[in-house]
């Protein structure tokens, strides 16, 4: 029998909620592991940080100086290298922390002895500093979006990468718009499909957990908000939650012409 | 009403043969399983399938056999994104699924008794290869081939032995040229209209079949305009991104024409003002 | 068959029709009250219908008022009505399998007649059912699953008695009351509806209701009712000749409209007579086998104008020339008519609150 | 023991870390035989989830601190939910309280299963994995995953989706899920309870070190056992309200970690499974007490592998009480009450599957928070797990091999379900010996 392709999951700062896509799928992930051989999984139990793999997964965003040299490793040991979730994609919420006028500050507000903290100042996604083949948006990503990318690898092609808008799959799915009827500020126009528009099948507003489509017209909805009546430093907080990026607030970065 | 006996659901093909044509084109020959399937499919130059790559999903790939060949249908494809790089890695045996043909190939039977000219650009353009073949089978349909093929760099040029092959025949002409080359390049350098002047067609008795970029293709049809070409004889080939390849999808609509049915061939003044038409 | 001369079914007797319905083997399924819309679902008893509830609408916004009003029709209309049924948002066109050895063998899904009675069908919405059917049945190839779903369809249409602000479908000829192709058609009064039957099976079905004759005073009622909702309609699409859209892409209101787009695709969802899906496939974990499936599109998405190293409509700017070029214009070349039947939708259901009715004025060369 | 401490009481200008119980390393010192250091070390970076949420609208605070942790985020929610509702003084309708004690049944099921089939139930099969496990012991795994799947289905009724769920605010829930739903839903609890009940039995069974430790349970308690509230006490006497916490709980940090240890008056303690049930185990639903009786009730127990048990009884606890919440199940009028901001100072707590987890907020009149405080269970497990080690490795034997000793520390973190990646198969390992 030919061999098994190899799989590798690693963390670095994160929720562990990514991981979950793989240990929530129940026999499924039997089935998977009777298609590929994982090495180092750890939350499943399966150590071998080091072990050169045919595709290496990564949750978590880069936040430490140990964590620098770590990302370095595990690409230079993996033919692929596929991001999963917000914090690995995007730098996730704990990127908030590069909005702080002064995050270096915050160990020592929240530690007695900060010295003992080994902590970035940012909070960064993987490919600001290895090169990322594929990712995974989300937070967090669920099991179709790991087990279609799998598949497709295992196919030996690329995962299709739909960054579609949100809308779309609400309409699909026949959910009620929460912006139309209620006045909600959703974010649904900018924000990248995948989740199956669970927020407006709940009534409420989506708030971009999933990240930013394509083509966002973040300024455009921006004005949309204030129409709604929302205060400049409420639509801010729209746009700056999950996947901070404080270019995308306002229209005082992209996304308010059409280019 | 509908149309073909096999439109909507692929059916299952074997690859007879795989050739690697160059680095990033290949060439599969596939037979269809079923042995009534076979018998039951006909296609023209110039038609597509849809072929299905398991688990990844379809592409359209224009059909490069000949009619009247045994039962395999050869398609040369380029490696250029997900499908055709799966595609690629076939062998020998593996099976894909392929539902077709599509479309309305090349007007073969109009340019029969005229002369024929073919102007390609780009890597090796596939769906004119189908009414090359074609016409090379039957030299008494066609007074004179004229094949003029352009490429950016010498480099991109493949089959350079089937284009000495076929400039070997009688009543062939080949003109080839780069826009780009080293001094061993024994033709043309320069744009491919360029070659135009030195065709030997006869410009007021032959069909013109054009495939490449859509920005080649408008230069060239309207140069053999100049040339006293009637605007009706000049056939193009489109592309547009493509879904169902039965009308229904819309993803290769050109303003009011479906490319998989209404096309891909489509004949110049249909389509002048669509060329190079931004967002169309 | 043309609209029969209508009789009379009194208010109280209207679970009779529905009765009836079910007694011939028919699914109901019609307009329900959720999330703050009228939808269409399932549903069982008369008192699941909409009474009393009407739909404010207007550019960018949608909310129901509620009134003591019996009424159960009188509304215009919601985000969705026959489209979802016939086209659904998402449907396994085929399945393969792969066996250990490589072999492929394809499965298409048992695609079953399903006998679904649709109770209050606008005429908006009559209207673009025959122009989906044109495009799914009557052109090159046919849509088996299409065609399936339409075969089981009885179709009870209902004149409309209010307009919303965003309707115009006087302005395109599809409405307020309904021309053709249902199977019964329903005018509502205060005291119960006027019936008439378009199809042999809307006639096997009157036999069965305490009909009465339909009287005078009620005639003229429904026709000052149509008239009421035509006067009713403050927008008027004016009409587009072939290719007036076309040759204004250079038109700078495109732009200006671009700025204000979100490029969302909410329009294109909501239209009933969008037509736009792609495919995908989805490959079990174990790898045996595959589902192709096709789902809703739009062209308002990158995907729509993708080809390899080259997107055709890279601006929003041309994706939403292609939307509306495509639906007032090139529409006509494809099937003889514009592919806007005057409902509204892409309008009240635009989170960018762009107005098509105006925009489509102003490009078309007319006024607003 | 561990490094230099140092002692400090927080108060809420100086807040405290939110952090996730994450990667640990033990280091251990052996010299003659005998225990001279001891580390038990976690390094996951900190991701100042409290900074987060100053500035933040109270609205917002479910979705922001759901993201402290993937395999308890309804824990983190609710706790939340809790501190900002008794500030605002919300009348929750009986729906919403019930509903959050479904959702909150949900996660204790899907994290408990998920603990003891894919964390711990390995060692006991000298596996190191559950795709091993599952070779030798393929219907327990299977029924494991089956009753896990219960626990997301559960969460995703109310949330949309087990992993940071988006169905709970502040007022009650987005949305009520339907009738048919519900129903369809039921089935699947129903038929989960007697796989549980059996998974239980067989958990019961397996062959358990008897090691009696000398520790203060503490848990919220509840006349029906706690999950989303109660008051909270110990087996030592303590008993109190929401509020009172810091009077006797203080945090601490010590150089080799990055979760800030809490102790209860300068002492370690217990908090998680064992504790509540522990504190609790009069609380059970009768079907349980003759299912304890039957396996010879070991509870309270002292003896800290009985927290597998503990989990398992949790589970079928939280099986029964699902079924019995979806059994009348109807569609409220509306599944929030409106939420009038009030300024002030809150605290909220609840009972997440690893133990107590208690919040401080403080908000302002425009309801945007102004400071917050999050204790989490690892946290106050912390101490006791270096303490615990301590003891259990001199009686395990300190001459043991280094790998045996590496497996039976696990063994022994692994009951506290620190977290689900310091609880698994990677610490790293390093004894110094000297002869
Ligand atoms: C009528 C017709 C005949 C063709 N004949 C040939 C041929 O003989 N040989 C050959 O190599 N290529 C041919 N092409 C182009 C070929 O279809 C594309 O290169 C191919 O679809 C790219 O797919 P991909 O998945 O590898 O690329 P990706 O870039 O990953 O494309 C993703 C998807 O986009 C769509 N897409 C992308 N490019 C095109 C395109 N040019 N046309 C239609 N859909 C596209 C497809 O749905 C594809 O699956 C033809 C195209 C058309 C329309
Ligand atoms: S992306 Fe979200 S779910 Fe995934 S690890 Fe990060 S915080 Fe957790
Ligand atoms: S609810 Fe949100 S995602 Fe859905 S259509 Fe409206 S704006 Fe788009
Ligand atoms: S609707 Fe938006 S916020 Fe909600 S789950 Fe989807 S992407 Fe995330």
């Amino acid at each position: 029998m030919a061999t098994k392709p190899t799989v590798a999951i690693h963390k670095f700062s994160s929720c562990d909620g990514c991981q979950l896509a793989l240990l929530n799928m129940g026999e499924a992930l039997v089935d998977l592991t009777g298609r590929v051989d994982i090495k180092h999984f750890a939350e499943a139990g399966v150590l071998d940080e080091s072990a050169h793999v045919d595709i290496a997964f990564v949750e978590g965003s880069i936040v430490t100086k140990l964590d620098t040299q770590r990302i370095q490793q595990i690409r230079k040991n993996a033919r692929y290298l596929i991001t999963m979730g917000a914090c690995a994609t995007s730098g996730g919420i704990q990127a908030l922390k590069n909005l702080a006028k002064h995050p270096a500050s915050w160990p020592a507000d929240i530690y007695p002895q900060p010295e003992f903290i080994d902590s970035l100042d940012r909070s960064e996604p993987i490919k600001a500093h290895v090169k990322v083949d594929f990712e995974l948006w989300g937070c967090p990503i669920n099991s179709r979006q790991i087990s279609a990318a799998i598949g497709a690898m295992l196919e030996g092609v690329m995962p299709r990468d739909d960054r579609e808008k949100l809308c779309i799959e609400c309409k699909r799915q026949g959910h009620v718009c929460t912006l139309i009827t209620q006045g909600e500020p959703c974010m649904g126009p900018v924000t990248r499909t995948g989740c199956g528009a669970l927020c407006p099948e709940f009534g409420r507003a989506c708030y971009g957990c999933y990240g930013e489509s394509e083509l966002p017209k973040n300024a455009v909805l921006a004005r949309r908000f204030l129409g709604l009546g929302l205060l400049t430093d409420q639509v801010e907080r729209r746009f700056q939650l999950i996947h901070p990026e404080p270019e995308r607030t306002l229209g005082l970065g992209h996304g308010g012409q059409d280019d | 009403m509908s149309r073909d006996y096999q439109t909507q659901t692929p059916i299952a093909a074997r690859v007879v043969e795989f050739i690697q044509e160059s680095d990033a084109i290949f060439t599969l020959r596939l037979q269809l399983e079923d042995a009534a399937e076979r018998a039951r499919y006909q296609f023209m130059p110039g038609q597509f399938n849809m072929l299905y790559l398991f688990g990844v999903g379809e592409v359209p790939i224009s059909i490069v056999s000949d009619p009247l060949d045994d039962d395999i249908i050869d398609h040369t494809v380029r490696v250029v994104g997900r499908v055709t790089r799966g595609l690629a890695q076939l062998k020998k045996g593996d099976r894909l699924g392929l539902r077709g043909p599509f479309g309305h190939g090349w007007p073969l039977a109009l340019a029969r008794d005229k002369d024929l000219l073919i102007v390609t650009g780009g890597l090796g353009c596939a769906p004119v290869v189908s009414a090359i073949n074609y016409a090379l089978k039957r030299p008494e349909h066609y007074r004179k081939l004229s094949i003029v093929q352009g490429v950016k760099h010498a480099n991109d040029l493949i089959w350079q032995h089937r284009y000495d092959d076929w400039r070997e025949r009688e009543g062939v002409e080949v003109l080839l040229a780069a826009d780009e080359a080293g001094p061993a390049w024994p033709f043309h350098v320069g744009r491919i209209t360029e070659l135009l002047d030195h065709v030997t067609t006869a410009y007021d008795n032959c069909v013109v079949m054009i495939c490449g970029p859509e920005g080649l293709m408008q230069r060239a049809a309207e140069l053999l305009l100049e040339k006293g070409v009637p605007p009706y004889s000049i056939y193009l080939s489109m592309e547009r991104n493509m879904q169902c390849a039965v009308g229904h999808c819309g993803h290769c609509q050109l303003g009011a024409d479906f490319i998989c049915k209404d096309g891909p061939v489509f004949v110049y003044p249909d389509i002048r003002e669509r060329l190079l038409q931004e967002g169309v | 068959m043309e609209r029969q001369a209508p009789r009379f079914l009194a208010r109280q007797n209207f679970p009779l029709l529905l009765e009836q319905l079910v007694e011939h083997g028919y699914r109901l399924h019609g307009p329900q009250v959720r999330d703050g819309a009228i939808v269409y679902d399932t549903f069982h008893s008369v008192d699941q219908l909409p009474r009393g509830v009407q739909d404010q609408q207007q550019v960018g916004s949608y909310r129901l008022i509620t009134s003591s009003n019996k009424r159960l029709f009188h509304w215009a209309n919601g985000p969705q009505a026959l489209k979802p049924l016939l086209q659904p948002a998402r449907e396994v066109l085929w399945q393969a399998k792969r066996d250990a050895n490589g072999a492929l063998a394809f499965m298409v899904p048992e695609s079953s007649i399903a006998k679904v009675a649709v109770i209050g069908v606008k005429a908006c919405d009559m209207a673009a059912l025959a122009l989906q059917d044109q495009h799914f049945l009557q052109g090159e190839y046919e849509d088996p699953g299409y065609r399936a779903r339409r075969e089981g369809l009885f179709l009870v249409a209902v004149d409309c008695s209010y307009a919303a602000d965003t309707c115009f479908c006087a302005s395109t000829g599809d409405g307020p009351s309904a021309q053709t192709g249902f199977d019964l058609v329903l005018t509502e009064l205060e005291t119960g509806y006027l019936i008439a039957a378009g199809s042999d099976k809307g006639l096997s079905i009157l036999p069965h209701l305490p009909l009465l004759d339909a009287q005078p005073q009620d005639l003229d009622i429904a026709q000052q009712q149509h008239a009421d909702v035509v006067a009713m309609q403050s927008r008027a699409l004016q009409p587009i000749p072939i290719g007036g859209l076309d040759r204004q892409r250079g038109h700078p209101q495109w732009q200006d409209i671009a700025d204000r787009c979100l490029g969302c695709g909410n329009c294109t969802m909501v239209c009933p007579t969008c037509f736009c899906h792609h495919q995908k496939d989805e490959l079990a974990i174990k790898g045996d086998e595959s589902q192709h499936v096709r789902e809703w599109d739009s062209c308002f998405g990158e995907s729509h104008g993708e080809l390899t190293g080259f997107q055709v409509r890279k601006t929003i700017k041309h994706r939403y020339q292609q939307w509306m070029i495509h639906k007032l214009d090139s529409w006509q070349e494809q099937y003889g008519r514009s592919g806007c039947t005057g409902c509204g939708r892409c309008m009240s259901w635009c989170p960018a609150d762009i107005d098509f009715v105006k925009e489509a004025n102003v490009l078309g060369g007319g006024s607003e | 023991m561990g490094g230099k401490m140092t002692e400090r009481r927080v108060t809420i200008d100086v807040p405290s870390l939110a952090r996730v119980e994450g990667e640990g390393a033990l280091h251990l010192k052996i010299e003659q035989g005998t225990l001279q250091h001891l580390q038990f070390k976690i390094y996951e970076p900190p991701r100042f989830f409290e900074k987060f949420l100053e500035g933040r609208h109270y609205s917002e605070v479910p979705d922001i601190v759901a993201r402290i942790c993937g395999i308890c985020p309804v824990a983190y929610q609710v706790s939340a939910v809790n501190a900002l509702e008794s500030l605002f003084e919300v009348e929750l309708t009986p729906w919403i309280k019930q509903m959050r004690r479904l959702l909150y049944c949900g996660e204790w099921i899907q994290s408990h299963s998920l603990h003891i089939h894919l964390l711990a139930l390995p060692d006991y099969f000298h596996e190191t994995t559950v795709l091993g496990l599952a070779a030798k012991q393929p219907d327990a795994v299977k029924r494991g995953f089956f009753i896990q799947e219960a626990g997301n289905r559960l969460i995703k009724f109310l949330g949309g989706r087990s992993v940071h769920p988006i169905g709970l605010q502040v007022g009650g829930f987005h949305k009520a899920p339907s009738l048919a739903e519900a129903a369809e839903l039921h089935r699947y609890i129903e038929s989960a309870l007697p796989e549980a009940i059996a998974m239980a039995e067989w958990v019961a069974r397996l062959d358990m070190p008897d090691e009696q430790q000398s520790f203060t349970s503490v848990a919220l308690t509840s006349p029906h056992y706690p999950l989303e509230t109660g008051r909270l006490k110990s087996d030592r006497g303590l008993d109190i309200g929401v509020d009172d916490y810091e009077t006797y709980f203080t945090e601490s940090q010590c150089p080799h970690s990055t979760a800030l240890w809490s102790l209860l008056k300068g002492e370690n303690y217990l908090v998680g499974p064992l504790a509540r049930l522990n504190l609790n185990v009069n609380g059970l639903p009768p079907f349980l007490d003759r299912l304890l009786a039957k396996l010879g009730n070991p509870f309270p127990s002292q003896n800290m592998f009985h927290s597998m048990l503990a989990r398992a009884v949790e589970i079928c606890f939280a099986l029964h009480e699902a079924s019995e919440l979806l059994r009348n199940y109807k569609v409220p009028d509306t599944p929030s009450v409106p939420v009038r901001v009030k300024a002030g100072e809150c605290c909220g707590w609840s009972e997440a599957p690893r133990g107590l987890l208690w919040h401080r907020y403080q908000v302002d009149a425009e309801g945007i928070i102004r400071a917050a405080k999050i204790v989490p269970p690892t946290s106050q497990n912390q101490a006791r797990i270096e303490q615990d080690l301590a003891q259990s490795l001199q009686a395990f034997g300190l001459e043991h091999s280094d790998e045996a000793l590496r497996l039976h520390s696990e063994k022994v973190i692994r009951n506290y379900d620190p977290c689900i990646s310091c609880a698994t198969h990677f610490l790293r390992f390093s004894a110094e010996r000297s002869p």
